[in-house]
């Protein structure tokens, strides 16, 4: 086998038969789900866990994102929960035992306009006062820190500087996410494949039990991390959700030598591509514009990424699209997500994290895990309730995404 | 690249469209006497279904009409389209 | 003082044995909004020389072309210096109809030449073969990046209607695309 | 080195380089097929074992191959074309980007066809001539430079004719058809939801575009995309001289070269009888055929054929010298040989079938994954679907073809004559065997690029894994160049073999698209530089651009920015510019604004629902601001209303939401309000707009537009006046946004310049730009939509609760007011700040604190800065801010966290400069 990576441990988890009843169920065997699991299990001592994963584990978004790290968010609100689970990246690798090759390569938000300049260094201002390490990089700062940037001022939008987060980078994402399965696993979660949730049965207002295509579960607690299909599942509850579901396309090239150092994203241009460790360039493209469960996004999507990304790295010209994909994001009215509770007793939700999902995985692992064993928010994912959209409180993070959802 | 049926201007690259989002929503008779739950619902939450869809379109780069369409958001197939008259 | 400009100020026509692309500048053009079941509708077509088209994507050519642009939407096109404007405002009376000149929101630009379809092909996704796209066929499309009216004005020629703010990058656009078209017999002039 | 062209083989001599050494081969080689000419066996070594590796295949499945050349990072020797001089250097699993810039050119086409047909092989050909037939229209695609698929390959006959013949007369008849589109070369690539397929063609260095995407949207699709042979896992089966045995055939009877002199080989089916006597005839001694089954197909005479038996070893190190081959009851046997040829079945090429949509089922027969149910408007013929026998195919297209067409509407016309093809012998059931069993599986490869063995895979089934998408992670089977398309099924079978699962259960993993890799600049095709995306320009640019001016990208527009005299930098220029509107009279290129005509008898009453304020009550001739509001009650645009007529309004909008706004006024027209009658017509290019500023603009005016009354009770502030300004049809309007008295004067865009330079005729006038505006309209506390405001800002929040109607039942956004967050105390309010040394400019986007020291983070943000600038006329430096309260902190000292420092600031009114408003009527 390739040995550009360290080796995989000799187990993994194994595949018990679901028990008929659970304290918590947790519906989605993503990477969040995974890491509830893992930090109920860890912080909280609950262990009668099962996470239910329809088809296998962590091929839903975990399997489709381009693993970029970081946490400069504009918002105190978001820097508050990014930045919990940036701190708790750092040491995660050790945390689980396992090599998750979290490279903290750093990444570049390019600014291509005087607006983009201004909401730039108000993210940057803004992040420094919540303790996230940002700094604004000139066009000749951006060269420095990635060279093959063209940052010549005769393209079409030119580079006029960049916020900078060295902290951020990448993982790999199914190292990451076998990392908490294996480890919840050791202590005691059962992780269940090929089981979809069909139905959540819901009796004087509080959540009974899950129906499975394995049969019928009960639970004291159901907590949803379904992503895309959030509202799915939710709505077998009778609970709405403010979420919209929308393929959200990505593609690799073939390996390459290393040219590129660091991660880049640009708003303007949407573009946001890292080279991989095996050496692939991993691009992120646009988020298809219409509601969509079908894994696959149109063509055009991808022909006006490649077009942006060489605009920005025209040593790229060459190099070949391998595969392109799509993961089903969903998306909330504000970009941010929801975190919390459900107008059902025992019926929790973590949803619409549209294109930030893999980045939170252990901050929202380690909320989310704390709203279930203590029947309310953790301070941090407090502002991400349902109730914000009642009340017109928004963490309006669009600027936030190198996607304009 | 979805080919979306325009009701006037027939089949057309869906990059000539704008996504309306659900259908039927209508703006509410009296936005005042809503409660805010009431008005939140008409702001921010709307059907996601995986299946039928009824969703609005507007041919932008086209004829510049709205129109309704039913998809399935799991296959993309378009089952039906009304005009909006 | 200064003479009128249009809007691609250094286009250059070209012209080979395939193709030949020209600016049409300063054309008279009225956006014409009324329902087409009003009596409005039958006067000022009366007025014009031919019932407004109501057919999509179809246009007449009497005293002035019509093209259909939506369902109670048409874009009058007169020859330069012509005054549909007034024609149309005497038919319509007092009924409510919407008359806008957008004589210079638009420019036109044509395309002619047995390898038309090509060129446009590179940029347009409407099925351009004659017997779907022939002449009295307009749409408005995208042309490359830019929203266009097109009108098929013979068996291998069109009218591409660019807005003006667009023109320039049409032009270019158009020319770098036309490249492998125009070896054959190539002319350029002012 | 011995040449291994058979001999009498002719062809142009074409001279190579690989890894730097010097080499010829013929013209219509690939790199691989010449390289095996010249006995090259050895062309790689394995990206993480460093083993040797050989040619493996003859097409796009090849895994071993690679190299680069030129400015390309990566291909494959098996399908590069050999070119006079070519160069290229062995790769080791990785490319390597070139420095050297791309200079090729790129393009697409949309093409539309009643039926597509992918491949044209037998099948292929078949189906396209039988839709052709019928008047539909076709295109066939292929990715070969030689028609025929397979024919050329295997030299079967077809209608009495070598295949490649007839493959290549049957494409050119097809290709004189008027409503027949022939693309060799051609790759199809991708195939997404309403039969809209992408392929890309290479059309080669000496074409106009060197690679072209065709976005190809067919009524009817008939995919004959052929077969892939499988390889067997067995120990040693990476090794140089180790071949598909129908890749070796190609070699044989494509480009007259001989793989090697002496071979076994080694095959579950009857295809490679057929390939052993096809290389037995061009020079190769077979030393034994090695079937798995206990009945052997038809060798030709002499040939040793060891039925029951598997190979079990490889001996030779840098290459294939020798072959051990076992069977059940026999003494293991060492073969000498320096070719290994291998075939464990076919695999129908299903990639663009599943992309479609399509369900693959799992075929007990043939023990490969074939087509199955499908949506979308599609039929697969051939090899693609199991049908292997050359008569097979001919038919299977021929109805394919008829019946695609018939699905588009066409009838039978000239019925497609299947031509005959030679007798084929009755064939023996093919054996399913996909790995040879062993005590130890450290090199029995599954994917060879990937170095992944059957023992890596067992490692990941023993870790727990059981989905095959898991196990292709844990090992990275199928990731690389190759896409997997030898490795993909056979990572399944083998984690099938360990689990003790049947293949079918197992099933694949997700076929994407492409099928074949494609460079990024071929799908950014002709969007690069300065047509990636349009530039929009107005009708004085030409002038901005011959004055100097640096240009702003405004979304898609280029407006100056400011302009430089000689020696002036920005700071000085703006200065300048600021000075000149603010005691004399400056001139600004203003057509960017968005402009809509909205007319019809409820004109008004739509505009009130839309803004804020009330329109209905604006008198005819007059002029006022408005804002609008999204439904959740922040703003959306603002810009001034003019009325026109009773039933006659200009709206303009900003420069960004042009568009924006008017598809807003239609959505609501169209889907809400269609009772009203009122049409909306954009004119935002039809007028040139030039803003005239400051206190001499009346004199400038008055100078330019003798018929007009300029003095201030004729042409009040707020007002309009149609007119004559230098010769020329003008609309002006008397409003400021700057303060000043001013004047926006509209003509049509062809006389924009005209007017501009008259303007600039009068001697008197400075030309700025949009920094200039600017600091004018900061200075004066009007914010910038965008900019002072960010999707979560009021109306109120900027201090304009004058423009939100309190008569008026409802409007968008109305309801939103009055929710719990937007009627808080504390919401940030726009609100203009000044430093305490008045020659610090804060950076727009710094953030306020309260204290005059900063504790450890997170510390609460009280807002931020929006808007910044040196204002010669506040003889300071200032700033516009959203501050959390701040119209409750006037005077408050706030501070500003700049790196180490933090910088106070005095929270003042928004309003700095002329608050009285003295100035705008001059």
């Amino acid at each position: 086998m390739t040995k550009d990576f360290p080796d995989h441990p000799d187990w993994l988890w194994s595949s018990p038969e679901p028990r008929r009843s659970y304290d918590v169920v947790i519906v989605g065997g993503g990477g969040h789900g995974l890491a509830t699991a893992y930090y109920l299990a860890k912080n909280h001592g609950i262990t009668d866990v099962a996470v239910l994963e329809r088809g296998w584990l962590a091929g839903g978004n975990m399997a489709r994102n381009t693993t970029i790290i970081r946490s400069n968010y504009l918002w105190d609100e978001s820097a508050g929960i990014y930045e919990h689970a940036l701190k708790l990246w750092e040491g995660l690798e050790d945390d689980l035992g396992y090599p998750i090759l979290f490279s903290q390569r750093g990444v570049l938000n390019l600014a291509h306009s005087l607006q983009d300049v201004r909401e730039s260094v108000r993210r940057v201002h803004a992040n420094r006062l919540n303790g996230v390490d940002a700094e604004w990089l000139t066009p000749e700062e951006v060269k420095e820190v990635c060279p093959i940037v063209d940052v010549s001022p005769d393209v079409r939008y030119p580079v006029l500087g960049a916020t900078y987060q060295p902290r951020a980078g990448i993982a790999k994402h199914d190292y990451v996410a076998w990392g908490f399965a294996r480890a919840a696993a050791a202590m005691g979660v059962h992780l269940i494949e090929n089981c979809e949730v069909t139905g959540v049965e819901v009796a004087g207002g509080r959540v009974q039990a899950v129906q499975t295509t394995r049969g019928r579960i009960a639970a004291g607690t159901v907590a949803l991390a379904a992503a895309g299909h959030s509202s799915v599942v939710a709505a077998t509850a009778g609970v709405e959700l403010p979420v919209q579901t929308h393929p959200l396309q990505a593609l690799v090239s073939e390996l390459l030598e290393p040219v590129h150092p660091t991660v880049v994203m640009s708003n303007a241009v949407h573009v946001y591509v890292s080279q991989a460790h095996k050496g692939e360039l991993v691009m992120g493209a646009g988020i298809d514009p219409y509601n969509s469960y079908r894994r696959r996004g149109a063509f055009h999507i991808i022909e006006q990424q490649m077009s942006a990304a060489l605009e920005l790295f025209p040593i790229f010209a060459r190099a070949h699209v391998l595969r392109t994909w799509a993961g089903i994001v969903d998306v909330t009215p504000d970009a941010s997500p929801v975190v919390g509770t459900t107008p059902v007793d025992g019926l929790l939700v973590n949803c619409g994290w549209g294109t930030g999902g893999f980045k939170a995985t252990p901050g929202v692992g380690w909320c989310y895990a704390h709203t279930i064993a203590h029947g309310e928010p953790h301070p941090l994912n407090a502002p991400f309730s349902l109730e914000r959209f009642t009340t017109g409180a928004l963490v309006d993070e669009h600027g936030a995404a190198a996607v304009a959802h | 690249m979805l080919l979306i049926p325009c009701p006037w201007c027939g089949p057309r690259d869906e990059a000539e469209f704008h996504y309306g989002g659900q259908a039927h929503v209508a703006y509410p008779e009296n936005p005042a006497a809503l409660s805010d739950e009431e008005w939140a619902r008409y702001l921010f939450f709307r059907d996601n279904p995986e299946g039928r869809f009824a969703e609005r379109w507007n041919h932008t780069a086209g004829c510049r009409r709205w129109f309704n369409a039913v998809r399935n958001t799991a296959t993309n197939e378009i089952e039906a389209r009304e005009v909006i008259a | 003082m200064a003479e009128r400009l249009s809007p691609p100020a250094r286009f250059t026509p070209v012209s080979s044995d395939d193709l030949r692309i020209a600016e049409v500048p300063f054309l008279t053009q009225i956006n014409l909004r009324v329902d087409p079941k009003s009596r409005a509708a039958a006067d000022i077509g009366l007025a014009l020389g031919a019932p407004l088209p109501t057919d999509p994507g179809t246009c007449t050519s009497a005293q002035a072309d019509v093209l259909w642009m939506g369902p109670d939407e048409w874009l009058v096109v007169g020859e330069r210096g012509d005054d549909p404007e007034g024609t149309i405002r005497a038919a319509a009376g007092t009924a409510h109809v919407g008359i806008t000149d957008v004589s210079a929101q638009r420019t036109v630009i044509s395309v002619d030449g047995p390898r038309s379809r090509d060129l446009l092909a590179h940029g347009c996704a409407l099925d351009l073969h004659p017997r779907v796209f022939g002449p009295g066929r307009c749409a408005q499309t995208m042309l490359a990046r830019a929203l266009v009216v097109l009108a098929a004005t013979g068996e291998e020629g069109f009218r591409v209607f660019v807005r003006s703010s667009f023109a320039g990058y049409l032009a270019d656009w158009l020319l770098d695309a036309a490249g492998e078209y125009l070896r054959k017999g190539t002319v350029t002039s002012r | 080195m011995t040449s291994r062209r058979m001999a009498g083989w002719q062809g142009e001599p074409v001279r190579f380089r690989f890894d730097g050494r010097d080499y010829e081969g013929v013209r219509g080689d690939t790199l691989a097929s010449a390289l095996l000419a010249n006995g090259v066996r050895t062309v790689a070594a394995s990206p993480a074992l460093g083993r040797p590796r050989g040619i493996y295949a003859a097409w796009t499945e090849e895994p071993n191959a690679l190299v680069r050349y030129g400015v390309e990072p990566m291909a494959q020797a098996t399908t590069l074309d050999l070119t006079e001089g070519l160069d290229a250097t062995s790769l080791r699993g990785r490319g390597r980007l070139s420095e050297e810039p791309d200079t090729s050119r790129y393009d697409a086409v949309h093409a539309h066809c009643d039926v597509l047909v992918v491949g044209a092989g037998p099948a292929g050909l078949a189906a396209a001539a039988a839709a052709a037939g019928t008047g539909a229209r076709v295109i066939i695609a292929d990715d070969r430079p030689v028609a025929g698929g397979s024919l050329p390959d295997t030299a079967e006959t077809v209608g009495g004719v070598p295949g490649d013949e007839w493959a290549a007369t049957t494409l050119a008849e097809l290709g004189g058809r008027p409503d027949v589109r022939v693309l060799s070369r051609t790759s199809v690539f991708g195939y997404y939801d309403d039969n809209y397929l992408v392929a890309v063609e290479r059309r080669g260095a000496d074409a106009y575009s060197r690679e072209r995407v065709w976005r190809i949207r067919a009524r009817q699709v008939v995919l004959a995309t052929g077969a892939h042979e499988r390889p067997i896992a067995f120990a040693g089966n990476d090794r140089p001289g180790v071949m598909l045995a129908g890749s070796a055939r190609a070699y044989a009877n494509r480009h007259g070269v001989l793989p090697g002199a002496r071979a076994v080989v080694f095959t579950t089916n009857d295809s490679a009888y057929a390939a052993a006597r096809d290389l037995a005839a061009a020079g190769v001694e077979i030393a034994a055929i090695v079937d798995t089954r206990d009945t052997a197909g038809h060798a030709q005479d002499g040939t040793e054929v060891l039925t029951g038996h598997v190979v079990t070893a490889v001996g030779g190190d840098e290459g294939v010298s020798s072959v051990t081959v076992s069977g059940a009851g026999h003494v293991d046997r060492e073969i000498e040989a320096d070719l290994l040829l291998v075939s464990g079945g076919w695999n129908p090429l299903v990639h663009l079938f599943s992309q479609a949509g399509g369900e693959l089922r799992h075929d007990d027969a043939t023990g490969s994954f074939v087509p199955g149910p499908v949506r979308q408007a599609v039929e697969v013929a051939g090899a693609a679907r199991g049908v292997f026998t050359l008569a097979g195919c001919l038919e299977d297209g021929a109805a394919a073809g008829a019946r695609a067409a018939e699905a588009a509407g066409f009838r039978m016309g000239d019925a497609f004559r299947i031509p005959e093809t030679p007798a084929e012998e009755p064939a023996e059931p093919a054996a399913h065997l996909w790995l040879v069993e062993a005590a130890d599986y450290a090199t029995h490869f599954v994917d060879l690029q990937r170095d992944v063995t059957v023992a890596d895979v067992m490692k990941a089934t023993g870790a727990g894994l059981r989905s095959v998408e898991h196990v292709k992670r844990y090992t990275t089977a199928g990731t690389a160049h190759d896409q997997g398309k030898l490795s993909g099924v056979l990572t399944s079978a083998v984690v099938g073999h360990a689990l003790g699962l049947p293949l079918a259960d197992l099933g694949t993993t997700t076929f994407r698209a492409p099928y074949v890799p494609v460079g990024f600049s071929t799908l950014a095709g002709r969007d690069r530089g300065a047509l990636h995306d349009p530039v929009r320009t107005t009708s004085l640019h030409e002038w901005h651009v011959a004055y100097g001016a640096p240009f702003e990208n405004v979304g898609q527009w280029k407006r100056p920015w400011y302009y430089p005299r000689a020696g002036e930098d920005m700071e000085a220029a703006v200065l300048r510019e600021c000075h000149a509107v603010r005691t004399s009279v400056g001139a600004m290129d203003a057509s960017t604004l968005g402009k809509i005509d909205v007319q019809g008898p409820d004109a008004a009453e739509f505009l009130d629902r839309l803004y804020t304020n009330m329109m209905s009550t604006l008198k005819v001739g007059a002029i006022r601001y408005g804002v609008m509001c999204r439904p959740d009650g922040m703003v959306f645009d603002d810009g001034t209303v003019i009325r026109l007529a009773d039933d006659r309004f200009l709206v303009t909008t900003t420069t960004g939401n042009a568009a924006a706004v008017l598809d807003w006024m239609e959505e609501w027209l169209q889907t809400e309000w269609p009772h009203l009658r009122v049409y909306c017509t954009s004119v935002t290019e039809h007028w040139a707009t030039v803003a005239l500023a400051g206190p001499g603009s009346r004199d400038v005016l008055a100078g330019l537009a003798p018929g007009l009354a300029v003095d201030a009770a004729s042409f009040p502030f707020m007002t309009w006046r149609d007119t004559e300004v230098a010769g020329l049809a003008a609309r002006v309007c008397r409003i400021s946004f700057s303060g000043e008295l001013a004047y926006e004067i509209n003509v049509n865009a062809w006389d924009g310049l005209a007017l501009w330079e008259a303007v600039m005729g009068t001697g008197t006038v400075t030309p700025y730009g949009t920094e200039t505006m600017h600091v004018l309209r900061a200075e004066k506390g009007y914010p910038i939509v965008g900019q002072d405001t960010d999707g979560t800002v009021t109306p109120a929040d900027l201090g304009m609760d004058w423009v939100v109607s309190k008569k008026k039942p409802d409007f968008i956004g109305k309801r939103s007011f009055a929710r719990a967050d937007t009627s808080r105390p504390d919401r940030k309010h726009l609100v203009g700040l000044l430093p305490a040394d008045p020659g610090r400019l804060l950076p727009e986007g710094a953030h306020l604190v309260e204290t005059g020291t900063l504790p450890e983070p997170p510390v609460p943000t009280l807002g931020h800065v929006t808007s910044s600038y040196r204002s010669a006329v506040l003889g300071s430096t200032f700033a516009l801010a959203l501050v959390s309260g701040g119209r409750d902190r006037m005077g408050e000292e706030l501070y500003v966290p700049l790196g180490d420092e933090l910088v106070p600031v005095t929270v003042t009114s928004h309003i700095l400069y002329d608050p009285e408003g003295a100035r705008r009527d001059g």
